[in-house]
């Protein structure tokens, strides 16, 4: 009911570390406004988010916020939700083709511009490895288009040299790692950059780097602010991170799940198409973390000093 | 023949303890979620959640039953979904059409790793982790490692439309007809050959039972929005997989096969060329189940069917097929993929923590083969 | 002490409420051979496995008394520290392990650190098999090289090897020749004269007669009768065995012999591991209608690899070729030579013939299961039907048709084995070994069943290395020595000794006391 | 005799067609990247790709010769790796503690594994299935589903470092010295059991080869930065897993249980010790691999492991390990691992697409193990 609201919240897998704060963050805003939370994860498997949404719609929730593992493949679990009058939001990837009632995100593509970026502002010119996520990915490819997008004009005129790209099986942190010393070798260390497209694969990456004493040197890309990863940046090994201000978009997004359920309105800022139709959307800002910026995490709750400076 | 009695007690009690499995399993799910659990409409998800599992669970039970293994299937599912879904979406090819050509390429793959295994003579173990590996690297290379979306409305009806509830209701009655007939022709066959027919009240108390399912059922189904089709395509695959194993000469034959290779050779069975179909079999259910799976997420998807192998596999053992080969049934397989997909969606309502999702559903597996073995008799 | 080594009282096993032993006693004194003898299925081997401590002490009632003291022996390990060695009926080798290994598992003999010391274990199993004759066996190759003789002979040295006060020996003889029970016979005389006490079981009587001191019957998991073997005769212990007199062993009828049939020409195998070796070498024959042909020979002589090349069923490389009325045949596999009207029943029932899991009926109908469907569907009570009738008249001893086929008895599982077979209406039937293991009785009705085929117009094929079964039933004998036709004999005045030296005699012409009639189409002569 | 010659060279040549094999492949890597591939540097690296493989590797040849599977190792060895960071980044254990708890909690958990297969009678492939799920839950609980990190400088070094170049020409020259004391020993031995003891040329050139490998080795190594330890460890475990398996009464045993597990037990062996044990050995052998994996990374990640077990089962049977079990040797299942290492190093040196990579490695995987079966004879 709209007093205490049940809110199913679909996530992709909680095996990649941001998602277990998005969760926290998430459920702890949406019990302060009085709702109740059912939290599934899909582990990286789009039959079970479908089933995983189903279950939930049968369980009887007045709202879904649904983090979609293949933002291209629910449309009809979320027609079932529709059927039941179940308001469905959809989480950090905007899910396609689907009648859904508002999205809260970061933009992938977004990311990917910002991790090129921030690459190639500290080596405007040389040779760029593309170390990408999971070949089965959707959101891997979609990195990779943002990041395409700001290399792309370079490449034409000359100034970066994609010298590999490879996908990382399951995001895999060690696979990264083996991609990485060879394509070292099979280049004479000569990589000046690696766009990685998270942390877990950046920390592959400069681990590799590390062995050929060039952690530090080569600058790398990430992204989710992982602790392991922000350490990194602080000790210089890892060039940028972005920072989604996670805290920021789960209590938005709770705030947002129970307005629905309660007939308010939303303070949308934007308007996505997503195939079927324009979504209303809440747009809000990731943020490129360098070494720079790093105390704006403790600023904003995200780590404590503590966790921090801990070894 | 009291002996007779015991044996097929034995092997009824064997499902029963699976049924009883599923019944306290279901009872603790209803009591947690205050219902919720079997309300019409989860029954009804719930079935849907198990059918692709439990298609390609249908033809690892016969692969399995002839003593080989297939872990390709998986990534074959994968990749025959992903060729559904470029045909329909690339090539607007229309949908009988799409299937022929899937289910074509389907049971062409699955004769495929039947040669290998039977005529080529390598462990099937092998095909199958060489297949794993090389059919999801084509499905990549197939759908570019993107989604291929969307599909027609037409592909998706396959995995989320619903027969009407007039026709779930003739469907049972059609169903409880054939029981009738079935039950009342091996009594007149008996009697006709001399053998000692079974008193009516016991074949009237089995016609009851039938009749009892069949109303549950329909009547289950049809208080949410019908008979789903893809749960409608596992009862017909368990139909005749079912006439298949217990009433053909195919059926017996993958029976010997698995128990005692070589006897059944010198028998004068042609052994490979059973094995040959049985994959070939096997290729066709991935292919069913690639198109369901693509009608349900109404995208063709490179990562598709991942680990769909475990389950299967898991499925039949859960279900008492033998690791060995020789035994096992299929609906056995069924009811074992059921057990599965009942814990997954129990646990889901009951919003579990996702590691003790999977550390209980690592214990109950393991638990329900040892039940098995040690209730089954220490023969041999 | 009391007078006996061992007391085994009341002794009860079931298999799953079936009960296999039913309250059996025997008693043994040190020193002392005693012959346990028993039908198929009578429990002579379950007994032994008791005794031996295969099936713990706890999951069997009754009492062993062992030197006077309660036995209760959780593992063959306690049984063996006691002094209880026994040799499987089935052959009980690790096929992967060399045979020196093989010999000391459980054994072993070690250097500091649980090293293997395979010099001393080597040496130690070359002077075994010297003992045993059988110096040509490698030790350091694997098990798995050799045939089911010397594999039996491995065993025995295994056995041998142990420090045994009782030494159980179930079948120990099966697959072996004249003249290695010869040997081992002596064997077991010299370890009786070093004090050690023997268990032998056996349904070759003949050697029972010869070594054993008391004759122990048991029927139906009863102990029927102990005598001393001065007061016993053959002929007294079949009497006991079988609860009836039986006058003869070997029931031959009168039968019609007609035309030659069935021919095979030219039939050479080679080695499967060594495919420069032929196995079978050069080997044609002829059959005529209704006609027994007995096939004899030493073990490894490739009887078995000749008959399966017939049949189609040679795992490596062979030509052969095989001509029925006139005709050359397809016989390829397995499955069209049945279609042609050949019919084999294999050497080694447990891995060619019976499938464990099918019960007694399916494996009766296996071959000829396509003639009960229709559009693939088995009538499975004309199938009933069928096997009911087949149980009937081969009387085969079985509860219900529905029993898993393991559950019966050696005999019982080799008459399944050859109704399967002859419901496919062979013309031509091929038996290699068909009484290995089979109980007098059984054997009895086996030959019976054989003679009526033949007067049915059928001919036979049996290899066996029983050669008093090969004179008793064969209306003509070849003998095969070492891959090669050694010799072809009307059985006419035929002795044991004729064959035994045409199977040993190298180099010579081929031996024949009958040439034109038998083989007036044979290409050998 | 000469029978035993033939056979000799029988498996000899077996091994020598893969490491014909791995010639090709790296012949036709270093063609395609112009010398790259066997520069010291990448073979460093190769050797280092592949240790954990390896290690995994040399625990699953005896599991698989026992006639046994384990699927559980990909999972356990996520697990162990994840503790291992969790004691050493949360708990801050020194390196030498954190070792000794993590093997003695690996050589648990096996033992646990091997208590369920061998006492229990639950096949192990079910034991695998469900440790699969269960021990990839209790890494998520344990690093709440978080990557754990960084690690302490001396944990990475455990992955990273090397031995520096004279300890690396030492070993070399202690290793020479073994092999020659060794044939010396078994040559006297022959002689003083009166057996024929093989001529004095072939001991010798035997003892040259030996020689040359070591050297061409400890120089490749040292050409770059010295034998990295956990190439090291992989060598150690080598040679102790060689001595095991083909010296001690444990490793026959091994090969008995594997081959007729019924005539082993009747030989009065306790087959169900060794089993548990063979698990335990498996158990620590994920412990060893999950540590380094964490060095490696130096960070204990939620899905590290994850499908090791498939790699190392391939590897295995790669190697000429039996499926029926009985048969197999640990130095095969390492040039497996090799080869599958080999490949996914150059194709990745050459930039090869994802879905190629897959389709390649698929295909070499099943054309390797029917090379095997075809060039093995055809009895069974
Ligand atoms: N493991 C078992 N399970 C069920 N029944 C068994 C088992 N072992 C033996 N039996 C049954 O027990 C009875 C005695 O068998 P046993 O092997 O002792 O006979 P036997 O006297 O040795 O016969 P044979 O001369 O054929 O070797 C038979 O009816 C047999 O079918
Ligand atoms: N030296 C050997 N190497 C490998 N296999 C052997 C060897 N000797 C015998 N065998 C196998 O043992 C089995 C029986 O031996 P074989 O067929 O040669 O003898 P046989 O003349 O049929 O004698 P029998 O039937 O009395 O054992 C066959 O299956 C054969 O393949
Ligand atoms: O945050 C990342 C997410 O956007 C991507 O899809 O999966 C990997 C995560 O690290
Ligand atoms: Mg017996
Ligand atoms: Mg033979």
């Amino acid at each position: 009911d709209a007093k205490n609201p049940k809110i199913g919240f679909s996530i992709d897998d909680l095996r990649v570390e941001r998602w277990v704060r998005d969760r926290d963050f998430f459920s702890a805003e949406a019990e302060k406004l009085g709702a109740k939370v059912f939290v599934q994860s899909a582990d990286a498997s789009e039959q079970r988010q479908i089933s995983q949404i189903e279950n939930l719609i049968s369980r009887g929730v007045d709202v879904l916020v649904i983090v979609p593992y293949n933002a291209t493949v629910l449309n009809n679990a979320i027609r079932e939700a529709k059927k039941a009058n179940i308001k469905v939001v959809s989480y950090d990837r905007l899910i396609l083709n689907a009648d859904i009632d508002a999205y809260i995100s970061f933009d992938n593509a977004k990311v990917g511009e910002m991790q090129a970026e921030g690459l190639v502002q500290l080596k405007p010119k040389g040779n760029y490895y593309l170390l990408g996520g999971a070949p089965t990915d959707n959101n891997a490819k979609i990195l990779r288009e943002g990041q395409m997008k700001v290399l792309q004009p370079l490449i034409d005129k000359g100034d970066i040299k994609v010298v590999g790209k490879q996908w990382v099986k399951d995001w895999s942190a060690s696979e990264a790692m083996s991609i990485v010393e060879n394509a070292l070798t099979a280049n004479n260390n000569k990589i000046d950059a690696i766009v990685a497209s998270n942390d877990g694969t950046a920390g592959g990456a400069i681990q590799a780097l590390a062995s050929q004493k060039l952690s530090g040197k080569v600058p790398v890309s990430g992204q989710d602010a992982d602790l392991a990863a922000v350490k990194r940046v602080m000790a210089g090994t890892q060039a940028m991170t972005v920072y989604k201000p996670l805290k920021l978009i789960a209590s938005e997004a709770a705030k947002l799940a129970v307005q629905l359920v309660r007939n308010e309105k939303p303070a949308y800022n934007s308007q996505y198409e997503n195939g079927l139709k324009k979504v209303n959307t809440l747009l809000l800002k990731p943020v490129p973390l360098t070494k720079a910026n790093v105390n704006l995490l403790v600023e904003e709750g995200f780590y404590t000093k503590a966790q921090l400076s801990a070894n | 023949m009291k002996n007779l009695n015991i044996k097929q007690l034995f092997t009824q009690y064997k499902m029963l303890a699976l049924l009883i499995a599923i019944v306290l399993i279901w009872a603790f799910f209803s009591w947690k979620t205050e219902g919720g659990f079997i309300t019409p409409r989860n029954l009804s998800n719930l079935m849907r959640q198990m059918s692709i599992t439990g298609i390609v669970a249908c033809g690892m039970a016969l692969v399995i039953i002839a003593g080989e293994i297939d872990l390709s299937v998986g990534s074959l599912l994968g990749l025959l979904g992903g060729v559904a879904a470029v045909l329909d979406v690339t090539h607007h090819l229309p949908l009988p059409v799409n299937l022929m050509l899937v289910l074509a390429l389907g049971l062409l793959i699955g004769l495929f790793n039947g040669y290998l295994t039977a005529y080529m003579k390598i462990p099937s173990f092998i095909v199958g982790l060489g297949g794993m590996l090389a059919y999801r690297g084509i499905v990549l290379g197939v759908t570019g490692g993107t989604t291929v979306a969307p599909v027609s409305a037409d592909m998706v009806y396959l995995g989320q439309g619903y027969l009407s509830a007039t026709t779930g209701v003739l469907l049972g009655i059609a169903l409880f007809a054939l029981a009738v007939f079935l039950t009342w022709q091996q009594r007149n066959k008996r009697a006709q050959h001399g053998l000692d027919v079974a008193p009516l009240w016991r074949d009237g108390i089995k016609i009851a039972a039938i009749a009892a399912v069949l109303l549950a059922f329909v009547m289950t189904f049809n208080s949410y929005e019908g008979i789903p089709l893809p749960v409608l395509l596992l009862l017909v695959l368990l139909g005749i997989f079912s006439y298949m194993t217990t009433q053909t000469v195919f059926g017996r034959r993958i029976y010997a096969v698995g128990s005692n290779m070589e006897a059944t050779r010198l028998s004068g069975i042609n052994v490979n060329a059973i094995k040959l179909w049985i994959f070939g079999i096997m290729g066709l259910m991935c292919a069913l189940a690639g198109l369901i799976n693509t009608a349900r997420l109404a995208a063709g998807s490179p990562s598709a069917g991942t680990s769909g192998e475990l389950d299967a596999i898991a499925a039949c053992f859960i279900g008492g097929t033998s690791m060995r080969g020789g035994s096992g049934t299929v609906y056995g397989a069924l009811i074992g993929a059921l057990v599965m997909a009942s814990l997954d969606n129990g646990m889901s309502m009951l919003d579990v923590d996702t590691y003790w999702q999977m550390i209980v559903k690592g214990c109950i597996l393991t638990l329900a083969v040892w039940v098995d073995v040690s209730t089954r008799s220490a023969r041999r | 002490m009391s007078e006996y080594l061992l007391e085994m009282k009341d002794i009860v096993k079931e298999f799953g409420g079936v009960r296999a032993l039913n309250g059996i006693d025997i008693k043994v004194r040190a020193g002392e051979c005693i012959g346990l003898c028993g039908e198929n299925g009578a429990g002579k081997s379950t007994l032994m496995k008791v005794l031996s401590g295969v099936y713990p002490h706890g999951t069997w009632d009754g009492e062993i008394l062992w030197e006077g003291q309660q036995l209760k022996a959780q593992s063959i390990r306690d049984t063996e520290s006691a002094g209880i060695i026994i040799i499987h009926q089935e052959l009980m080798l690790v096929p992967e392990l060399s045979v020196a290994e093989n010999m000391f598992l459980g054994n072993e003999i070690t250097l500091p650190g649980g090293r293997m010391d395979y010099a001393a274990m080597n040496k130690r199993a070359e002077e075994l098999l010297r003992e045993l004759n059988i110096p040509e066996v490698n030790v350091v190759l694997p098990v798995k090289n050799y045939g089911g003789g010397h594999q039996q002979l491995i065993e025995i040295a295994k056995a041998l090897n142990k420090q045994a006060k009782l030494l159980i020996l179930d079948e120990p003889s099966s697959s072996l020749t004249a003249s290695e029970i010869t040997v081992l016979l002596n064997i077991i005389r010299a370890l009786k004269a070093k004090g050690v006490t023997c268990i032998y079981i056996s349904h070759k009587l003949d050697e029972v007669e010869a070594i054993c001191d008391t004759i122990v019957v048991i029927r139906d998991g009863q102990h029927i009768a102990t005598t001393p073997m001065a007061a016993m005769s053959a002929e007294r212990i079949i009497a006991q065995m079988v609860g009836r007199e039986m006058n003869q062993l070997y029931p031959k009828q009168e039968h019609a012999i007609g035309e030659v049939v069935f021919e095979a020409r030219n039939v050479t195998c080679y080695d499967t591991e060594n495919p420069q070796r032929k196995r079978v070498d050069n080997i044609s024959f002829t059959l005529r209608q209704g006609e027994i042909l007995g096939i004899a020979g030493l073990v490894g002589a490739g009887r078995t690899e000749l008959v399966s090349a017939l049949f189609g069923a040679y795992p490596g490389e062979y030509e052969a070729e095989v001509w029925l009325n006139g005709s050359k045949l397809d016989s390829s596999s397995p499955l069209k030579s049945i279609r042609a009207g050949l019919a084999m029943v294999p050497e080694d029932r447990k891995q060619h013939g019976i499938v464990p899991d099918l019960d007694v009926g399916q494996n009766m109908s296996l071959s000829v299961l396509h003639e009960f469907a229709r559009l693939s569907r088995i009538d499975k009570e004309a199938e009933l039907k069928t096997i009911r009738t087949e149980i009937a008249s081969m009387t085969l001893k079985t509860a219900s048709p529905f029993l898993p086929i393991t559950s019966l008895s050696g005999g019982n599982q080799q008459k399944a084995v050859l109704s399967k077979m002859l419901l496919t209406k062979p013309k031509i039937l091929i038996l290699d070994e068909p009484t290995r293991g089979v109980d007098v009785g059984a054997k009895y009705e086996i030959y019976k069943l054989m003679f009526e085929l033949v007067k049915q117009g059928m001919s036979i094929i049996m290899v066996s290395s029983e050669l008093a079964e090969v004179l008793g039933i064969s209306d003509r004998v070849l003998v095969i020595g070492e891959g090669k036709l050694r010799g072809n004999f009307i059985n006419k005045d035929l002795t044991q000794e004729t064959l035994l030296a045409a199977a040993l005699d190298q180099g010579h012409a081929l031996a024949s006391n009958q040439t034109s009639q038998a083989n007036q189409f044979s290409p050998v002569l």
